[in-house]
């Protein structure tokens, strides 16, 4: 079911105009080469969900193609603030952007919900907190056994979940090891998924720590060696720490983060 | 005596908060540091936990965010991100949680989401990320951060995580499990909650009470035991900067 | 935290008459050990809980050391009934069997509110049929967002939680691999928890699909090779699928189950 | 033409419906073989789960549980039971599931939990499992077991899964998203709902229709395209034999 397809083709069928995507990965496996397409292929209006809208979210919010942006923690992380990010909330550049805002918690089990084929889910969070009322996502909940008073949010489905992976078999099966994050969730939420990944290998290792997700669940599987630069992928390639500090310097600028894009995401050939 | 800076001092008190603890959930930063110093210096059965789902990482460098590799290539087990959330923090099972912010007020409530209306902030900060979920679940918190009357301030425009008194109710009337914050670590001293107000009960060599009194946005009160933080000794300071080094 | 102490120890420490005891295994490593123990030390009104009670629950049951049976399938696997819980259901023989009923997911998510610290978990399970009912330990909960209808049911939180494993390492950490079951679920959930292991090693290996649990949620290790026995322990011997069809005959008459736990448990010396 | 007993036929009848399928959710018995048998003579790609948490297992010989060595050991991977109910069952990934029962009635509901009343019963029978969510979620169900005036009976004492209508309302009134019973397969012929209720749709070579009849605790309908299944052809019955050997 999984059909090993290019990049820019996958993109294009999966992504649309107003689409709800959700780009996972957490610090670890971020799929910067899928949004640099999407990017690139100029797809607007979306919804963005990510956890930790961190570089990927200021690339996609700086250049104007986020409406809304469903998240729980927007920062460089160990740096400091996500400018891009900053500027469309403060100033309402280049464009507003609508704010679903959660704790890590509650976030996640939208996801979870999304998964488990149910309508909502249950969790102890938000109690005295000002996140309590922002939107209207955050509801409360009676326990039937004892009368507690919990809170729920709804589930989540994006239109489509976009992962990084190490590795897809031949079958389009994939593997992931190392911090794993919500990305099994993520794809099991989702209406459409694609995965890119590092290698197709004929045949997956023994991995502590590994999770793997069958090929029915995944539409596309696209090979982009080294998609999740400047993230990590344990195995393949290291953190480059250095360019999430020069981020910082990047990013604080409109000029300066528009011409980074053009010529570092815009001009670059298809993966 | 040996040269130490506030934030050395502050860091080595936080890391001897940690002496009898099982296990830390650590953010990034200086609880990041002070975990690290701490299993190396007072409790190397100390187990550290990231809310990337590392559970047990052993570290030999500092991680720049709370998923480098280097932690889930040291842990003793790796577990999703819904797991961590869910089954370890929300279950109850972290003994600290560590806290930073861009504010907190006398209750020990934290800012980390905008300072201004919400709708129009002056300043959009990263926001809630896990760290509403560790003031609720942990069984005790440490909060670490720069003491200034811009940091410790009267009111919150904005709540993140609850200390011990938020919105008109205790944290136990809002249902939190966890015990909140237990200790306040400034670069000037630290703060207890005496029926939930923070109060000064340490204050580190060589500040005076005028400093701290001057740097908080509040009228502070200070314990009638307050006392002096002992000052960093050769051997803490030498592997924290060792630690900060590599 | 995790003590390593003989299986004898850690019965008499852990569990008390009336304990609410949780034995599981889902077919793979099933604590029989820690089982035998409890009937040496002729631990009684207990309830069990159990996924599947099968021959475990059927030795438990048919010595009388089980008031109430909390449990979603009570079968002889791939053999047919279990007859010392027939009896005990049907007859009232050694003692009346108090049942709540549940499906697989409905109990599984009993436990995994337990482990997650919540009150209640929902699901979508129940609807239509005649489970709904038989006992208040399933209740309906309306979706805030919704409005539809769903079932709740409560944490389970066991006094004692009992699983084997492969291994401990030297600080009591355990690692399970093959079906991993709601081993996890339940040491989670538990108020205590014991945990019988083939072996203790200095060192995890590298396993797919294994699972490890950290030493500070386990009370009590106990080093008890072949602990799962006549159940299988993946890395360590087969399933003796000769004595599950076996049991059919020995379980089948009242006496000849008495003389055979006489003979095979009660007789044997501490493991 | 080669021989085979109604029991073949069944199985052979119950693999052939696995022909275009995408994942099946595997009980152990007639289900298994079945579906195994399936794996080697039409749809090598059929990707087998079982409620033990193995996904895609490839066994080499038959397994006597849900939960054997060879299908953890031959599987693409293994989930815990928590998630293979929550997030692939519940989540609507389950293209057919398989189910027997001790007895069915004509909407197709089964009953696998008691015989006589719940709290004084005749019969214990061992319980749910995992069938009532294999019935509410899979895509489809395929329901096997044999065909006697005690298994098909007019009215279940109780309901363990629910067919197409139970307790006064049809499966989508109680919200159930699977489709529920298309076909159920017996040592006689097949059964397919129309409107909810089933009718003898296919009936196999050499059984005759009185037969059936005789075996329904009920008046069964029959449906207005009977059809003889096609019997069972010489490779098949030789790799279901070699299948039952190992």
């Amino acid at each position: 079911m999984a059909r090993l397809i290019p990049l820019a083709t996958a993109i294009a069928e999966l992504v649309a105009p107003g689409s709800t995507v959700a780009l996972e990965g957490f610090t670890h496996l971020i799929p910067f080469a899928a949004a640099a397409e999407i990017i690139r292929q100029r797809i607007g209006h979306l919804t963005l969900v990510r956890l930790t809208p961190d570089l990927v979210a200021d690339w996609l919010i700086g250049v104007g193609l986020v409406d809304r942006l469903i998240f729980s923690w927007g920062g460089n992380p160990g740096v400091g603030s996500l400018h891009r990010f900053r500027d469309s909330v403060q100033q309402g550049w280049p464009r507003p952007l609508e704010l679903e805002e959660h704790s890590h918690a509650g976030l996640v089990n939208r996801y979870v919900a999304g998964a488990a084929g149910l309508p909502f889910a249950v969790l102890r969070a938000y109690a005295g907190t000002s996140l309590n009322g922002i939107h209207p996502n955050i509801r409360s909940i009676t326990c039937p056994f004892t009368g507690e008073e919990l809170a729920a949010v709804p589930a989540l489905n994006p239109d489509v979940g976009i992962v990084h992976a190490q590795q897809a078999d031949r079958d389009g099966n994939v593997m992931i090891w190392g911090i794993t994050g919500v990305q099994k969730e993520v794809i099991l939420a989702s209406k459409r998924s694609l995965v890119t990944v590092e290698e197709v290998v004929d045949e997956f290792g023994e991995h502590a720590n590994s999770i793997r997700i069958p090929e029915f669940l995944i539409d596309a599987v696209a090979v982009v060696p080294g998609g999740a630069r400047p993230s990590y992928a344990s195995g393949y390639y290291d953190r480059d720490n250095d360019f999430y500090l020069a981020w910082d310097r990047i990013a604080r600028d409109r000029d300066g983060f528009l011409a980074w894009i053009r010529e570092h995401v815009e001009r670059r050939a298809d993966a | 005596m040996p040269e130490f800076s506030a934030r050395e001092m502050m860091i080595i008190a936080a890391a001897r908060a940690l002496r009898d603890e099982h296990n830390c959930f650590v953010g990034i930063g200086v609880p990041s540091v002070a975990a690290n110093l701490a299993r190396r210096l007072y409790n190397p059965s100390l187990m550290l936990i990231y809310e990337s789902g590392c559970i047990g990482a052993k570290p030999t460098r500092l991680p720049l965010s709370i998923g480098d590799s280097e932690l889930s290539d040291t842990s003793m087990t790796v577990v999703s991100v819904p797991e961590i959330f869910n089954y370890w923090l929300q279950g109850g099972k972290v003994d600290v949680g560590f806290l930073g912010a861009a504010q907190i007020d006398r209750y020990g409530n934290l800012n980390s989401t905008v300072i201004g209306d919400y709708d129009h902030p002056t300043v959009r900060l990263p926001g809630a990320g896990g760290a509403p979920d560790i003031a609720a679940f942990a069984k005790e918190v440490f909060v670490v951060l720069d003491q200034s009357v811009r940091s410790f301030v009267p009111e919150l425009g904005f709540v993140t995580s609850v200390g011990h008194f938020a919105h008109g109710r205790t944290r136990h009337e809002w249902g939190l499990p966890g015990g909140g914050p237990t200790q306040v670590i400034t670069n000037l001293g630290i703060l207890v909650p005496n029926e939930g107000e923070l109060e000064l009960r340490w204050i580190h060599p060589s500040v005076e009470l005028k400093d701290v009194r001057q740097h908080t946005g509040w009228d502070l009160k200070i314990s009638p035991d307050l006392a002096c933080t002992s000052e960093p000794e050769e051997w803490e300071l030498k592997e924290l900067r060792r630690l900060e080094e590599r």
